[in-house]
């Protein structure tokens, strides 16, 4: 933690906010996972980890050290590509996997079929 | 001023230690295997993240590779477990 | 004239020899094996005259090859009087009995396998009375036990046949292992296994505290091989043999086996109370016991056994008397009982096979069909029962002499002992001789004749021999006993008189009683008691010692097979708890700690509450499983991942960042690996009535489960507490840190210990994943899945998905994949750059081949999981197979190639090239190293995951498998 | 000898050879079926020359103290890995290479056949053998472990069916769990001492103290668990019978070897760690170890006698044989340790025969004729005696009865094989012990009488298979042998007939190992001081 | 050229990944990078069967980043609102249809990646039979109105940039 | 640092452990997998616990070994770690096997009396 100590104010001050931004943020895509009653809507919670959460820590480290070692550190550039990359793919495919399973079970509690979009296979 | 950094690490990282542990609550409560898949898939986003602010916290950068990684692979079981669910097989 | 010396092991190999010349006759070569077996006994019998000199007036004859010098065995023969009479008792009888088996066995016989076994035996008899060290003479004691076991056994379609060899065997070889152990003490008493050194060290081993188990031990070997009381009862089982055997081994040589060792150890253990009561107490309970049980057989050669058996104990008797007299006699009688006893096998043989049968209350008047056989049976017979002027009667009426001497005043028992033998033994041989008198039924299986000459011969030279030694003893055995006497007993040797007239005695008077009560209660029996109806043996009856031995052996095999049953188990559980409970107790018990648990309160303040709280997370996944991986193993299984995340952010926190990188990727790698796994593991539906109650015992073995578990657990976490608490002792780590960039030549010292330091290491991990990689392959070619998961998941099956209708290329090109297709895809190249990246900075920081491997197998498999098996195999040729080969093959010739620089092996070298506008670069020898690591990571990885893969096409290709209709309720996962 | 020198890396070959033939092979096609063999063939003739080699270096003073120290990768002993080899362990290696030889030849004809990569994995398996033969270091122990094991566990399984698979479950469950056990044991042996390297461990073993040492021990006695699950000591031992009874013969055979590799570790660690001049910690064990493998003798011997088939008769058989030698170790006597080498390549190798041969005898062994002859002999059938005339035996049937009886009489310890003069030289040594002045312990008695009981219950349970199946089968077929599954058993029964009849050399060779193995200063001198090879960036101190 | 370069853009990107990952410009790592960055494209090329479209309009990429990164932000504040405060009634979360023109798979690539990242909107699926995307709105107030912003916000800047703004 | 990972390895263990002795093979394999955390743990901290010291000496001149963890048992859980997925992998192999050709997912290849 002495490494903390280098840093000039304004930086302190850019680095720690971002982070605590992000850490609520994190913190609250967490809590949305955790407390939201269905898997429809729980889905949406860790959206906000993934993107805004991530994207402030990443970018909270990016100053960080740029500051600290006095030379352009921007690798974290990195993980944000290989997040947005990835990301959707998991979204998409854990979607379609609950909505095809929910269809299949005929689970009528989870909002699976909210929207006309999906319908039970015996409904039609 | 830099005690303000330091406490702002610390908040991040209890802030990301307590999101994993809200997904630990989603993971071992489900009910439904979707549920305990994106929990799953959570924890490892969390875990990357943790790495980071850990190197932040240490001031090292040997964390970003463990970061970089997870960001890279994480997705992978994530996919399969979706995968699993929807088609009964990962490799068809 | 040769050196004598050299002709004793021709003695003893001659036999063996010959053996494995007879083995190799065709089977119908009947002459020629009789030719071959007589001529090998005729020229031992050579041999055994020619080294006649050697023992005249005492002397020995010694041959010596070294063996085992440490334990101070040698090869060792040994050739004195005693010895010489046996081998020519053994060779002589031996000569006999293969001509007399010549006419004997039946054209069908495969005689090879006869002439060969009796030729071993032969062999291995002569071996006992030759050898001149203890443990050689076991050797040869047991030879003999295994050689009579096959020829009782000749027969061995017939089941009297095995279970008599079986008897047989079992109780001498029992006998011949207390016989070792005796052996063994008496050469740690002497401090030799050497005869000489033995037969000097008589004073010291009797006053030895371990005199009487030694004695009781060999007394054990030598009673069971000369069936004595109580272990006789094998003897009339053995009679299941040919009767060339039963002449030969239960009559002749083998039996007297034990009476040999007796006479042999005679003056290391004779002379104790203990001695007198052990053998002449057993001695004299099988000589009556033998004698009256004989008089009840039916059969010709079970009479004949019973009355060897009482001649054995007569035998044993004079032994266990312990007067230097006795021992005369004793050998005598032996000399005797084998010509006289050996004659009346071979006759009962001879009526066997010339009327079919043996049964005594069948055959009458044989005199008139066979009147020489009748006649010889009948001298001989008189020798047996002690008929003056034959030889029996002689030795026999010194064993009165010698009984007498004993007996004297107090111990009148003995005398009587010996008139109601010789009283039983008159009876008997009436009883044997009573087929040659009356008229010839008619009704026999065969027509008797006359055998044939040279079959009839044998018999003759034994009774002829029985006359001349019954008239004229001292003429014809003097001098050949006075050695054998002599080499036993040495200065002590007595003067005695082998005559036929003493003049009248006591002795002769009890000869004379015992001739008329003989008669006498032989003609009551006949009259009074019906002796031909009688199925028993009168009060004997009751101790039925082959019954006992049959219930012994059953119960033997019944009581270990519960005993194995109880102290083991098939299963596979309790294999487990034992092998849990053993890690716990096992150290508790060895390495008693004290009171190791000292709680230190700052240890718990330094504790970073966020790392416990992450643990809690853990820990919590890892119960979560445990309790869930019965129904849900879906559940159980993303559990474990949430706890790998755990574990691989443990390393990253507590400074491994190689250990956190491998274990993430391995972590993916696994759920992968697992999940292709759970598509042929049918789900467990978790039945009702378990949710009703559980049984009993079900609950009781889940608490001990749960205690073994609990204290598993709890033993674990204190250890890992007491080393944590404990400072660090000086280890070889340090040295590594310091050499790992001076002469490892990377920053990495956990890659440089991977590489170079322990890079042998390494070698075998790859070597171990390439092995199962391997297996699983091997496993797979094979495989049949479970019948509920042959059909395609209900996932595919029904309507319900709309990609159900696309092949898994259709789906990455159109379907649902498309958009993900786009992603995985461009993903692909930033893995495999990925890949590169970790594995080239892994000498000097996190990374390395095996990280880099598992990176590039995981780009792979993503692109089989898009776009399935076909596709991907039809764009892109991997062999998994080349790729384990040339990982494997780098890895070991990087290590060879040190070699030519004349390093052991995988010693690193690095190359320092200075390129023009690059500068300097480094290239180690561990890179090559660590290339092969990634080769083979790749190529294993590969081949597992692609092969589990290659099962999903594989098995809907089986013709039938889709017969059965898809089940639709197949709910892997309960939510 | 110059570490440098060519004939000293000779000292590596036997892990090597395996390693480069077993990889060449991977990517070969099945249906190369004779080129595979022929490089398989070409290893195993090749160990087996490396291993006379050894031996005859050993012997013969080609290294001070008989022990040639070979340091991997060129780092001084405690810090890299050490390969050691002294008569015992180029014994070791020269039985693999015996085995080996055999067993491939049986699996000429069929074996090799049934199943894809057979000849990768059974070098693998050798290297595993040999390297855990080899090495004196604890964890590279464990590698070499995990090659072997893994390798047996794919051999096992080769050619699998629902017996195999179900005996491969259970063998691969608690091995599984057995290398748990060896990590955990190095761990802690790693957190006390400080050290992997056995006879640095050795030379650190007297300035242990306090709660180091328990630790110490507790991770040696974890560690030798580990050992005795794999040597099958009772009552971790109950797989054994039935992976021995499941496995393909060869590979059974290879497998009785490798119940050895786990006795031999535990007599090299316990010789090296815990002799007397261990300070606090000598002689740690050693009874726990006696009376364990006495146990595990009398177990033995009783499965031996409850067994129904012969497949698991062997298994109990080599049962004892382990028990026997883990009692041995525990005793404490070096010269019952050398009468214990002797019968443990004797057992080995008839033990193997007797696997080999199993197989050839169910052929003749027809289910229902076999069944029938245990009724009758239950309920004491009495069958009207026939003719006295006896039937032919065919040179097949004579070959399977003379080599069941060899074999019987090895396992058993009756005279005259080599059987006899292993119990006899045990016997000798515990009643002479020190040269027969010292007084006899009570526990020798106990052992002989355990021995004994022992052999008695094989001589029982042998010759109740070898009667039913050579005598009392009805309609007894002559089996159709081929000469390749005839040679290795009459190899290997010829071997212990030599054993017989040399014995006095090889006692004298295993009295020379034995002594060695209990003088702990010259390893750790001779491994602690093994000269590196002047390196290129090499320093003087520790390279 | 083709062959040795099947991807130029990709070769491009990945030549910036490695430098970046290692931090440096030294003159080894760009020729390795270099070397990497026209070797995996080739080697991976058996895989990748779809040839990128090539960028008709990079401008409007830019512009596209810039709202949809400041409809993130939005959203994200949103949807954390609606976690902390909003009650369980107050959500209606449901899956609409939306009308989708775009054809070019990357499009809908990046389409789907903007979707996603932004809270509140996952993903489903393009129904087979309709070329409609189905979509789950976390917070649906209007549906049109979903189906308004995403043509003209995303789809219409996507397909200028992908198809030259064929529409 | 001490007790927190102290019971964490307990209870990895302990779990482990239970699932080792349960009948079904998956909860065997699972059990495995969570025995051989447990076990890598163990390994791993026989070095002590060592916060942002990871054995790279990527300064100048001698490294100071005590400012840095204990290399050597990192590398020990390297190794076991890759054996222990090896392992894995061979035991999930033969799982799916034994499921097939027996019949039932019992550890025994047949149900026994639970």
């Amino acid at each position: 933690m002495s490494a903390a100590a280098d840093l000039p104010v304004w930086a302190a001050v850019i680095v720690a906010a971002l982070l605590v931004l992000g850490g609520a943020i994190v913190l609250i895509g967490a809590l949305g996972l955790m407390r939201l009653p269905n898997f429809y809507q729980r889905i949406h919670g860790p959206a906000i980890t993934v993107t805004l959460g991530a994207g402030c820590l990443l970018v909270a480290s990016m100053v960080y050290f740029s500051v600290l070692q006095e030379r352009p550190v921007i690798h974290e550039l990195i993980i944000s590509v290989f997040i947005l990359m990835t990301a959707p793919v998991v979204a998409m495919l854990i979607m379609r996997a609950a909505v095809y399973r929910d269809l299949r079970a005929r689970r009528h509690d989870t909002g699976a079929v909210s929207g006309n979009v999906y319908r039970f296979p015996d409904e039609e | 001023m830099t005690t303000v950094l330091e406490l702002a690490i610390g908040f991040v990282l209890v802030c990301v230690i307590l999101a994993m542990l809200f997904c630990a609550v989603r993971l071992l409560l489900g009910p439904t295997a979707q549920d305990r898949v994106l929990a799953l898939d959570t924890l490892w986003m969390c875990a990357m993240l943790l790495a980071v602010v850990l190197g932040m916290r240490f001031g090292s950068l040997i964390y970003f590779e463990a970061a970089m990684l997870i960001a890279l692979t994480g997705f992978v079981s994530s996919i399969a477990l979706a995968k699993f669910l929807m088609r009964g097989e990962i490799i068809e | 004239m040769p050196t004598p010396e050299y002709l004793l092991p021709l003695l003893v190999l001659l036999p063996f020899i010959g053996s494995v010349i007879a083995a190799c006759m065709p089977s119908d070569a009947r002459n020629r094996e009789a030719w071959l077996a007589g001529g090998v006994s005729l020229c031992g019998l050579l041999l055994v005259v020619w080294l006649y000199p050697a023992i005249v007036d005492g002397g020995v004859a010694h041959f010596r090859l070294e063996w085992m010098p440490l334990q101070g065995v040698a090869f060792s023969l040994r050739l004195d009087g005693l010895a010489w009479l046996f081998s020519l008792l053994v060779l002589g009888i031996g000569a006999l009995v293969v001509l007399y088996a010549r006419y004997y066995m039946s054209p069908e016989d495969p005689v090879p396998r006869f002439f060969s076994f009796l030729l071993a035996f032969m062999g291995s008899m002569l071996g006992v009375v030759l050898s001149g060290n203890l443990i050689q003479l076991v050797v040869f004691w047991e030879l003999t036990s295994i050689t009579s076991f096959l020829l009782i056994a000749y027969w061995h379609h017939r089941i009297d046949a095995r279970r008599g060899a079986r008897m047989a065997f079992t109780v001498t070889a029992t006998g011949g292992l207390c016989l070792l152990a005796g052996v063994l003490i008496i050469g740690h008493i002497v401090g030799s296994y050497e005869l000489d050194a033995v037969l000097a060290a008589g004073e010291l081993v009797k006053g030895h505290p371990w005199y009487v188990p030694a004695l009781v031990l060999v007394a054990l070997g030598a009673l069971t091989k000369s069936a004595q009381f109580p272990f006789h009862f094998w003897l009339p089982h053995a009679m299941a043999a040919p009767t060339p055997v039963s002449s030969y081994l239960h009559s002749a040589t083998m039996v007297k086996a034990g009476v040999f060792l007796l006479m042999r150890l005679w003056p290391t253990l004779s002379g104790t109370p203990e001695w007198t009561w052990i053998v002449a107490g057993a001695g004299v309970l099988t000589m009556l016991i033998g004698a009256f049980a004989a008089i009840f057989q039916h059969d010709l050669k079970g009479l004949l056994a019973y009355s060897t058996i009482s001649h054995l104990g007569l035998i044993t008797v004079l032994l266990g008397i312990g007067t230097p007299l006795a021992m005369v006699a004793a050998i005598f009688h032996t000399l005797n009982h084998a010509t006289f006893k050996a004659s009346l096998f071979m006759a009962a043989g001879i009526i066997d096979h010339e009327t079919g049968t043996r049964d005594m209350r069948v055959l009458r008047g044989l005199r008139q069909a066979l009147p020489i056989t009748a006649t010889l049976a009948i001298v001989a017979s008189g020798a047996m029962a002690g008929v003056p002027l034959l030889n029996g009667f002689i030795s026999k009426e010194m064993f009165f002499a010698e009984a007498l001497l004993v007996g004297g005043s107090e111990n009148w028992w003995m005398s009587w002992a010996a008139v109601a033998m010789g009283v039983f033994g008159v009876a008997y041989s009436l009883r044997f001789i009573s087929v040659f008198f009356g008229r010839l039924p008619v009704d026999l299986p065969r027509a008797p004749h006359e055998p044939p000459r040279w079959m009839r011969f044998p018999v003759e030279c034994l009774v002829l021999l029985c006359l001349l030694v019954g008239v004229a003893p001292g003429l014809v055995v003097g001098p050949v006993l006075e050695y054998a006497v002599e080499s036993v007993l040495g200065a002590r040797t007595p003067h005695y008189d082998l005559a036929v007239w003493h003049g009248f005695n006591l002795p002769l008077l009890m000869s004379l009683a015992a001739l008329v009560g003989g008669v006498l209660f032989y003609t009551a029996l006949r009259r009074y008691y019906d002796l031909a109806a009688r199925e028993r043996v009168p009060v004997l009856y009751r101790f039925n010692g082959a019954q006992a031995y049959e219930t012994a052996m059953l119960r033997l095999t019944a009581g270990m097979s519960w005993l194995v049953k109880r102290l083991s188990t098939r299963r596979l559980q309790p294999q487990l708890l034992l092998l849990m409970v053993a890690l716990v107790a096992v150290p508790v018990l060895l390495a008693r700690p004290p009171a190791l648990l000292v709680f230190d309160p700052t240890m718990l303040a330094g504790a970073d509450p966020l790392f416990a709280l992450m643990w809690v997370i853990g820990c919590g996944c890892a119960l979560a499983a445990a309790w869930q991986a019965k129904y849900h193993r879906l559940a159980a299984l993303i559990l474990v991942g949430g706890t790998g995340i755990v574990t691989s952010m443990t390393f990253l926190w507590l400074s491994a960042p190689d250990l956190a990188l491998t274990q993430l990727m391995v972590e993916t790698v696994t759920t992968v690996l697992i999940l292709l796994g759970l598509r042929w593991l049918p789900p467990r539906i978790v039945p009702r009535e378990l949710n009703i109650k559980v049984p009993r015992m079900v609950w009781l073995r889940r608490s001990r489960d749960m205690a073994v578990a609990v204290i598993g657990g709890l033993a674990m976490a204190t250890v890992s507490y007491v080393v944590l608490v404990r400072p660090q002792p000086p280890s070889i780590g340090d040295f590594f840190l310091l050499r790992a960039l001076s002469e490892g030549g990377g920053t990495n010292v956990v890659n440089v210990l991977l590489v170079d330091f322990r890079g042998f290491d390494t070698m075998g991990e790859i070597t171990v994943l390439a092995i199962v990689a391997l297996t699983v392959y091997a496993l797979l070619r094979r495989f049949r899945p479970a019948p509920e998961s042959v059909a395609l998941p209900a996932q595919q099956a029904g309507g319900i998905d709309p990609a159900s209708a696309q092949t898994p290329a259709e789906q990455a090109e159109r379907g649902y994949l498309l958009v993900a297709g786009v992603y995985l895809r461009a993903l692909l190249p930033f893995m495999g750059l990925a890949a590169v990246y970790f594995f080239m900075r892994g000498h000097n920081l996190p990374g390395g081949g095996f990280v880099a491997g598992l990176i590039f197998s995981v780009a792979i498999i993503v692109q089989y999981m898009l776009a399935g098996t076909a596709w991907v195999e039809s764009h892109l040729r991997l062999q998994p197979h080349r790729w384990l080969a040339w990982g494997l093959g780098v890895a070991a010739m990087t290590g060879i190639g040190a070699w030519l620089l004349g390093y052991p092996f995988l010693t690193s070298h690095t190359a320092h090239l200075h390129l023009p506008v690059l500068g300097e670069v480094h290239v180690p020898s561990a890179f090559m190293f660590d290339l092969g690591v990634f080769m083979v990571v790749v190529g294993s990885t590969m081949l597992i995951l692609v092969a589990l893969a290659h099962q999903s096409i594989r098995s809907h290709r089986v013709p039938g498998s889709t017969g059965a209709p898809p089940r639709a309720d197949q709910a892997q996962e309960a939510g | 000898m110059s570490p440098s020198s060519w004939l000293h890396h000779l000292i590596l070959v036997p892990v090597l050879l395996p390693l480069l033939c077993g990889a060449l092979l991977i990517p070969v096609n099945e249906t190369r079926h004779r080129f595979k063999y022929a490089v398989n063939l070409f290893s195993v003739l090749g160990l087996l020359a490396t291993a006379v080699a050894l031996i005859w270096l050993a012997d013969n003073g080609a290294w001070d103290a008989g022990i040639g120290v070979y340091l991997a990768a060129n780092w001084a002993a405690p810090f890299g890995i050490a390969l050691m080899v002294d008569r015992l362990a180029a014994l070791m290696l020269l039985l693999t290479a015996v085995l080996a030889f055999a067993a491939l030849l049986y699996s000429t004809q069929r074996w090799s056949r049934i199943g894809v990569h057979f000849h990768s994995l059974f070098q693998f398996l050798l290297m595993g053998i040999n390297g855990a033969f080899l090495t004196h270091d604890l964890f590279n122990l464990f590698v070499f472990f995990e090659v072997m094991l893994a390798a047996s566990y794919g051999l096992l399984l080769h050619g699998y069916n629902a017996t195999r698979i179900r005996a491969g479950l259970q063998y691969i469950t608690i091995n599984l769990a057995a290398s748990l056990f060896f990590l955990i044991g190095v761990a802690l042996i790693y957190a006390s001492a400080g050290t992997l390297n056995m006879a640095d461990l050795a030379a650190r073993m007297p300035a242990i103290a306090g709660t180091d040492l328990v630790l110490l021990k507790a991770g040696v006695a974890i560690l030798a668990l580990a050992f005795l699950v794999k040597s099958a000591m009772w009552p971790l031992g109950f797989w054994l019978p039935t992976t021995y009874s499941a496995a393909s013969p060869p590979v059974a055979a290879m497998l009785v070897l490798m119940t050895k590799v786990g006795a031999y570790a535990i007599l090299r660690l316990w010789l090296l760690v815990f002799s007397d001049g261990a300070g606090e910690a000598a002689g740690f064990g050693y009874q726990a170890l006696l009376w364990a493998g006495m146990v595990t003798i009398v177990f033995g011997a009783a499965g031996m006698m409850a067994s129904e088939e012969l497949g698991r008769l062997a298994g109990y058989g080599a049962i004892v044989s382990s028990g026997t030698l883990l009692a041995v170790v525990g005793y404490g006597q070096p010269s019952l340790v050398t009468a214990g080498l002797y019968y443990l390549l004797g057992s080995t190798m008839a033990m193997a025969a007797f696997m080999l041969l199993i197989e050839l005898i169910e052929r003749i062994r027809s289910p229902g004729a076999a069944l029938l002859a245990l009724t009758m002999e239950a309920f004491a059938i009495e069958e009207t005696p026939d003719e006295p005339v006896g039937v032919g035996i065919p040179g097949a049937l004579a070959f399977l009865g003379l080599a069941f009886a060899g074999c019987a009489l090895i396992i058993a310890g009756l005279p005259p094989l080599s059987g006899f003069v292993a119990k006899f030289g045990l016997f000798h040594a515990l009643l002479n012990p020190l040269g027969g002045d010292a007084a006899v312990h009570s526990s020798a008695w106990f052992m002989m009488g355990v021995i004994l009981f022992a052999g008695f219950a094989a001589v029982l349970a042998m010759m109740r298979f070898g009667v039913r199946t050579f005598w009392a089968s009805g309609a007894v077929m002559p089996p159709r042998l081929q000469a390749t599954e005839v040679l290795p058993v009459a190899l290997l029964l010829v071997l212990c007939v030599s054993l017989t009849v040399g014995a006095g050399p090889m006692f004298g060779y295993l009295e020379r190992a034995s002594t060695d193995l209990h003088s702990t200063p010259r390893y750790v001198d001779g491994v602690l001081s093994a000269p590196v090879v002047p390196g290129v960036v090499g320093t003087e101190d520790a390279r | 050229m083709k062959r040795w370069l099947p991807s130029p853009w990709l070769s491009l990107v990945l030549f910036l990944t490695w430098l970046l990952l290692n931090q440096t410009v030294h003159p080894a790592h760009l020729l390795l990078g270099g070397l990497l960055a026209i070797g995996i494209p080739v080697l991976a090329r058996p895989l990748r069967p779809l040839v990128p479209t090539p960028l008709r309009n990079p401008g409007a990429l830019l512009r596209l980043a810039v709202m949809s990164f400041i409809e993130i932000v939005r959203s994200c504040f949103n949807v954390s609102g609606i976690i902390l405060f909003g009650g369980k009634a107050g959500v209606n979360s449901q899956f609409i249809r939306i009308p989708l023109d775009l054809r070019d798979p990357y499009g809908l690539a990046l389409l789907s990646c903007l979707i996603n990242s932004t809270p509140g909107t996952v993903w489903v699926e393009i129904l087979p039979d309709s070329d409609e995307l189905a979509l789950h709105v976390f917070d649906l107030h209007d549906e049109q109105w979903w189906v308004d912003t995403i043509k003209t916000r995303y789809e219409g800047p996507i397909m200028e940039i992908f198809e030259g703004g064929r529409r | 640092m001490e007790t927190v990972i102290a019971i964490a390895i307990g209870v990895l263990f302990g779990s482990g452990l239970w699932l080792v002795l349960r009948p079904r093979t998956f909860q065997v394999i699972t059990g495995l997998l969570l025995m051989s955390y447990a076990v890598n743990l163990f390994i791993f901290i026989m070095g002590r616990l060592w916060v942002n010291a990871p054995p790279l000496t990527l300064g100048e001149g001698v490294p100071d070994p005590n400012t840095f963890a204990d290399p050597l048992p990192q590398a020990l859980v390297l190794t076991a770690i890759v054996i222990g997925f090896a392992t894995t992998a061979l035991f999930l192999v033969v799982m799916i096997g034994a499921r097939g050709l027996t019949g039932t997912d019992h550890v025994d290849g047949e149900e026994g009396d639970e």
